[in-house]
């Protein structure tokens, strides 16, 4: 599917419904990112076994959005999801420096995936508001977002149960979705 | 059909497997619940091929 | 969601949750196959209920 | 379903397909004996994890007939395909002394169910070409079956690899449900 007919379809009865995959270790923010940018508000999350699908509306844009568990033994079935996804908002939790490493690998793994080779990546350096959040810099480098190639990408400082930093990044998103049409 | 019969080590999974059948059963976003559960039931190749093909089918049957 | 999570003690009835769901994805008997699967996997008596439902109004979808 | 619409639409149109489940533990003989029904031959079996579901025509009758597997991991769904059964053939090993107690134990436990109100019941005390195979008579009092109420049930003597005692049994079971209608 897409591709031209697609394109013509969405330019004569309005904008396709773009397809979007939160993604991220288990803890890192997902569902309450999710929540936030659907009703604008923190729900009480549980660890995610499964997922959470919704469609938000941001700047008359509709997205399909999936927030996928990220405990250890259901990470193997992201894949499954990959299939027509536009973007990836990966979540990262900037205080949990000890998985930074484990952070990398999923991430590393999933770039490599044919099915994501178009999508645009935002990720989510989280839980800013944590003292001991690693800086958007930081977390960068860790997750040697650097060196990617072939990427459009885009890192944003965010605090989910703060508010803080989901507008910068959804507007980068959108924009980038946009000009990528 | 003696592919693979390790089971989950963990319940983790076993809960993920009822909520996705959950929704594949209610007929919600099928094709990608069944690739989820092909992959967690680790179906022979052969057995995921048709039931994936027979998800892009789907509309079909019902006007033959 | 929170139910059971008892996996599965033995891989036999692995096998046999992959050979009923491989029926239940081809479309055959699909009403027996959901009361296995549902049963297998420990569905809740309202999900349960529901999927069975469904079972027995699938010829009606099409035609709406 | 069933009642008069349904006996009207068999009168009407042809016979109902009618729904027969083999039943027993593993090893009984089972899937054999469904082959042997079907085809006439016998078959080299494994042992069924799963079922085998085969169309039988007898005597101008068809049947939908459901071999399930046996084994005790999976004997507890058997109960998920009672609905709508006209006739159970429960396959015994007659030379399995040790495993007759469990054998009675499920066959009990399946008569209490609702939904096999009023099926038929046919007891193939098989493998009697072996030697220490216990007679039909042994078999039906191990089982308790003078002592069921308000079930049509017969035992036979089978071998379903020596092709012995299956048309004896059929026989019984056809005309039982003929009469039944
Ligand atoms: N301090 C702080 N806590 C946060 C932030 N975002 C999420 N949390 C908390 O982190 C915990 C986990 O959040 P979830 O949204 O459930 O995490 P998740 O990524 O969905 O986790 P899984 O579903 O297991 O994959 C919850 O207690 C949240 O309230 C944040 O920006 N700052
Ligand atoms: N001697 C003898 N062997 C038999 C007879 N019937 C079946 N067998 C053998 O018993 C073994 C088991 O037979 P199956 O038909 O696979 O048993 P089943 O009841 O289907 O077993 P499950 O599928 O595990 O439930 C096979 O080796 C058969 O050849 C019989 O009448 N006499
Ligand atoms: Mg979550
Ligand atoms: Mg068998």
């Amino acid at each position: 599917m897409g591709g031209f007919f697609s394109s013509l379809f969405s330019g004569l009865f309005g904008t396709r419904e773009m397809r979007i995959l939160i993604l991220g270790l288990d803890g890192a923010g997902k569902t309450t990112i999710l929540y936030r940018l659907q009703v604008g508000e923190v729900v009480t999350t549980i660890p995610t076994i499964g997922f959470n699908v919704e469609t938000v509306t941001y700047k008359n844009l509709k997205f399909q959005v999936w927030d996928l568990g990220g405990q250890t033994s259901i990470r193997p079935y992201w894949r499954c999801y990959y299939s027509n996804t536009d973007a990836v908002i990966y979540v990262v939790d900037s205080s949990d420096r000890d998985r930074m490493g484990i952070s990398k690998s999923e991430l590393v793994a999933m770039l490599e995936e044919e099915e994501l080779k178009k999508a645009i990546l935002v990720v989510f350096a989280n839980k800013q508001d944590m003292e001991q959040a690693m800086t958007p810099t930081e977390v960068a480098n860790s997750l040697g977002l650097p060196a990617l190639k072939d990427r459009k990408w885009q890192i944003f400082k965010t605090s989910a149960t703060k508010g803080t930093g989901l507008d910068e990044a959804m507007e980068w998103l959108v924009e980038s979705l946009k000009s990528r049409q | 059909s003696h592919y693979s019969t390790d089971a989950f080590a963990e319940p983790t999974e076993f809960e993920y497997l009822r909520k996705v059948m959950f929704e594949y059963m209610m007929g919600r976003e099928t094709k990608t619940m069944a690739k989820v559960i092909t992959s967690m039931l680790k179906f022979p190749p052969d057995q995921t091929q048709k039931v994936l093909e027979r998800e892009d089918s789907r509309v079909v049957p019902w006007l033959r």
